[in-house]
């Protein structure tokens, strides 16, 4: 799951951009999925959608999770199943260099 | 005063006239919006001196004279929402979960427009004496209108989809739990508790009627102003039937709230506050609940209908004519 | 009063303090500053205060009492951007870009520094009672010296650097629909359509000379205190010339608004209202529309010499001197 | 009044009961919160209100009638954080960092107890006129008390623990130029300053017996509440020693303050307020003091017993009881 | 342009952090040069240039968007030629893995 | 220590989430490792740590860099010995492609 690199363990860094309401539901999934822990911070964005509820200015949340290739994948295909049809949501995976590899995997 | 008399007078009142500032600049394309963590703080305290004023007069309040109100305030609690479902879903043809989304809005409560309507009486009561002041207890009437349509919609929502429960619960946990719940209710309660004495030390920065509480509600209505005009280039997506509805639907609500607030011997302002209530539409407690639960429901309609149109009739045109109705029900 | 007597009265009013205090915190190099969002929270509501009340007061004037001061006003809002390019770009040697944006700050105008002015001629007018109230319509001067300098000194800069026009177009709109134009034109408006009535009830909260008002300004003034004392460490950056400009053109400015507001038939206190008005220079609507259409100016001088240098010399010394260069005029 | 008279009395304050409001809300997993930069802006303008006012009665009050309370809350600066530490590290057996984080917190004191024992003095004045308005230069000793204690503590955590010494003395700096100082200090010296004409245009704005003032606390005490309510959690794991400590210590030193300031002349108020600095726990300045120069001392320990245990209890239990004791010290 | 990767697409993530005057005029550059969406948030820094215009304490935004390689391209050239010499701006590309693709290329 | 790309040069970009009260100190010891610039915006998150001292809801700063490989390795180094004990951080590394690489390595 892990590989060694100069920098470090190679992980991989999963970013989910989503609207604010889903913020609760997806951290607590994210942990099922095999996140250790995760990071949010807000902003705002367009997309194909144009609207976003729940909120009146395009507002998101930003969540940022180190995990290993499994819970990636784990996580991008829960993803695409529950929320890319009906919410405004985008997410990412890219590849990453940690210390302690073993705390987030 | 004639309607267009009351109609003048509520649309040249400041609260009404910052409102459609907001309009104009978002229409000439300012991009002039207040930061959002200042209109949270606004809206925490307008809502907890909603609160604390109410309960300072709950506490003075008999029973008896509640009983009645209440009772007829979760009566329309239950009516609205199932209204408003039955003509989306089978009048409008709107799908399930659009119709229970958009009952959701109907069938709760806007604490702004409840203002509004406060504030209109007591510039009635102002200008014409023999206008009794507005019941103290009106903030107990819409804590108690907030939440059940809201749980009434999405009940029947998840019912007729057949969706999970598990979500369902957590959601209706936090519909209770909101913001506006804890401030309307704790607020209540304090009011209540700490009595007169301790309530005029507090009243020039609390009181509705104050100079304080009525400013601060220019500077949130200038935001909601421009909120509702980012909406209004949604217009057109609503279609002809929910632009429809989000006016007839609250003149007809509101007037038979004015006429069940006269029945449950509400006065003649009372009643007018109580039809604005159940005419008004959520848009803050309302829309994540019903984008966390349906998510299939479109948000464009139940925002746009919600904010862009129902907000703005009830406060420059509705709340007069609800006051006619009132006045018409008991009879003057 | 002498001059000193005036600068002490100036210098120890809670207004100045504050900026004061705010200047020290940075050089000791505290960490404290105002959150963003309260900073723009307060300028919405000083802004939007200014224009209700200059509203109110301006339903009340004659159309031909306004006239000539405002006709004065623009006649300033057209020379003090070009005389503020032809010092710099012809005396300092700056380049066109750099010219041009120092001149679109001193030819607009600092909202603060105006209500700095007005609270120091309440002060006059409570110690001396042979001086008059300020007219109540500066305000509306105020919206009228906004824009124009801006405008004309962008345009300078783009006709004499060539570049493409249609961002240009885009810039001055934005500065038309500021958040500082919104505020107080759509205030303007608002005050003067809601006439005396509606104005009395929230009067506490927006009144300029209220106690909330005031208030709210020194902590306004604490965090210009901080922005400002940030920028001291530039003033070596900004060069002799730009020094004694950012001094002397508010000076000679500052005299000549007094002038001709006296010319214009204004009180003294109206005539140093506008003479401040003239010798302040703009650090809200100017800096953003500079950056984009003059990229290659630099900000450190424009915003320097603005914010550090002319603000503090206007609020701290100028506001006195303008108030005896509009005595002088008044001949008294 | 009697101790259950006084206890009542205080529990059904709109301050007490909006930080219990907050509590419950926590509770019943509301999600509600204040906005951080609200909750920050609230601080600013209460920290700043009590300095102005806090100044323009220094400037009044004799330089000999200062000087014993002043040199006494000196004293309980240099105690306090010795007393704490010593129990902490030798009955309670804690580490060195964790015992001198702790003592960090307990040797400082937290601003909005001292304003709740301000308003319980101001109650007790009201119904009994026998009683002395507590003494105007309080925030003055406020102030001196704010950062000894925090010096004294991590100067023997950094002793104990052998830590380099560049990073203390840059974290002294900041606790010495924190929010909290530059608005104290700064107010303080506004106020006395300013005197008593420029401090009456703004006085109902900024008088800590005022409706704003109160009523802006009480948002306040709302949100401390919710933070407090955040960490009754953790209650279990700061275990039974902590918990005693975080009642008892407070217990002691109130009472110790209130005779202390007794015997330097203080009014039975001054000396309720004084043994009410010297029991309560700083959250704002010493928590991040703490967290940069003893990395290793646990957060969950000093956080929860200063917030989730001491200020509550000096709030809603405390503040009576060091009344108390003062009028038992004065032999009432 | 794009190539499949076991977790998905690989594509280009463009991170831009510039003056916030900058946004809107950035968010229409970067619809004409090929990116479907972005997500925009705010923040500070330093650089190599001290002062930041029209803003009073170094704020800045950070706009990111996931575009195909091109368009990438196309972006960075054009940042460079417009932006680089008189605003406080960087910009970089980095490499991520998408569910449906197709939408953001 | 760069290499050229189709995209620019490659530098890498490290990423930091680390308690807000260390922001002063974590920037002036990223400076002093070779980092030209950072960027940095605020946050919340949960990991295996609890609690976060000095704030009372979690929250922290997310600083990036982009720097040589060689500061790479020298700030994660730096991370581990002095932080990752004590506080409620985290770092990672990626490669990213830039235009004047030259200005940030
Ligand atoms: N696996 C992870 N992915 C992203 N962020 C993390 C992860 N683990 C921890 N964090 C962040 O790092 C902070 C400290 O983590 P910890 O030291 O594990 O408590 C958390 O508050 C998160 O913001
Ligand atoms: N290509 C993109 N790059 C970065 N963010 C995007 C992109 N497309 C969409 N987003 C973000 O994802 C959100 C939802 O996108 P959408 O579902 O297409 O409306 C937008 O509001 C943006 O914040
Ligand atoms: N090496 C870097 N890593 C991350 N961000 C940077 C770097 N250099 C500059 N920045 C960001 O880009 C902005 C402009 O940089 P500069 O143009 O060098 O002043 C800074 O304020 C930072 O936010
Ligand atoms: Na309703
Ligand atoms: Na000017
Ligand atoms: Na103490």
């Amino acid at each position: 799951m892990m590989s060694a690199s100069p920098l470090g363990t190679t992980l991989q860094l999963v970013t989910i951009i989503a609207e604010p309401v889903l913020e609760e539901q997806l951290t607590r999934e994210l942990r099922s999925l095999g996140a250790r822990g995760f990071s949010v911070s807000e902003g705002r964005g367009q997309g194909s959608r144009g609207i976003r509820a729940s909120d009146f200015g395009g507002a998101h949340v930003r969540l940022e999770c180190v995990v290993s290739a499994a819970s990636a994948h784990a996580i991008m295909d829960h993803m695409a199943a529950h929320y890319f049809a009906h919410y405004a949501v985008i997410a990412w995976v890219s590849e990453v260099h940690v210390l302690r590899g073993e705390k987030y995997a | 005063m004639d309607m267009s008399g009351l109609l003048k007078a509520n649309l040249l009142n400041p609260i009404a006239l910052s409102f459609a500032l907001g309009i104009v600049a978002r229409l000439i394309r300012s991009e002039f919006s207040l930061p959002k963590d200042i209109y949270t703080g606004i809206s925490v305290y307008l809502l907890f001196a909603l609160g604390l004023k109410g309960g300072v007069e709950l506490a003075d309040a008999s029973f008896a004279s509640i009983l009645k109100p209440a009772g007829m305030t979760i009566l329309l609690g239950v009516i609205t929402p199932l209204s408003a479902y039955g003509t989306l879903r089978y009048l409008g043809k709107f799908s399930i979960s659009d119709s229970a989304g958009i009952a959701a809005h109907y069938g709760s409560v806007s604490a702004v427009t409840f203002v509004a309507a406060g504030n209109f009486m007591t510039a009635m009561a102002q200008a014409n004496p023999a206008i009794p002041p507005v019941e103290g207890f009106m903030p107990t009437l819409l804590a108690l209108l907030e939440s059940p349509g809201i749980h009434i919609a999405l009940a029947i929502g998840a019912i007729k989809t057949a969706r999970p429960e598990q979500n369902i619960k957590h959601v209706l946990h936090e519909v209770l739990t909101a913001r506006t719940m804890v401030l309307l209710v704790g607020g209540l309660i304090i009011g209540a508790l700490m009595g007169h004495k301790n309530w005029e030390v507090v009243q020039p920065f609390y009181d509705s009627k104050g100079a304080i509480f009525r400013g601060v509600l220019c500077i949130f209505l200038l935001e909601m102003g421009v909120l509702a005009g980012a909406r209004l280039g949604d217009l057109r997506k609503v279609g002809p039937f929910l632009f429809v509805f989000a006016i007839a639907w609250p003149v007809v609500h509101g007037c038979l709230g004015a006429w069940l607030g006269t029945l449950a011997g509400l006065s003649v302002g009372g009643a007018t506050v109580l039809g604005t209530m159940a005419a008004s539409a959520s848009y803050i407690a309302a829309p994540p609940a019903v984008r966390v639960t349906l998510p299939d429901a479109n948000p464009t309609l139940y925002l746009t209908s919600a904010l862009a149109i129902t907000f703005p009739f009830n406060v420059l045109f509705g709340i007069p004519l609800y006051f006619r109705a009132a006045q018409w029900a008991a009879g003057m």
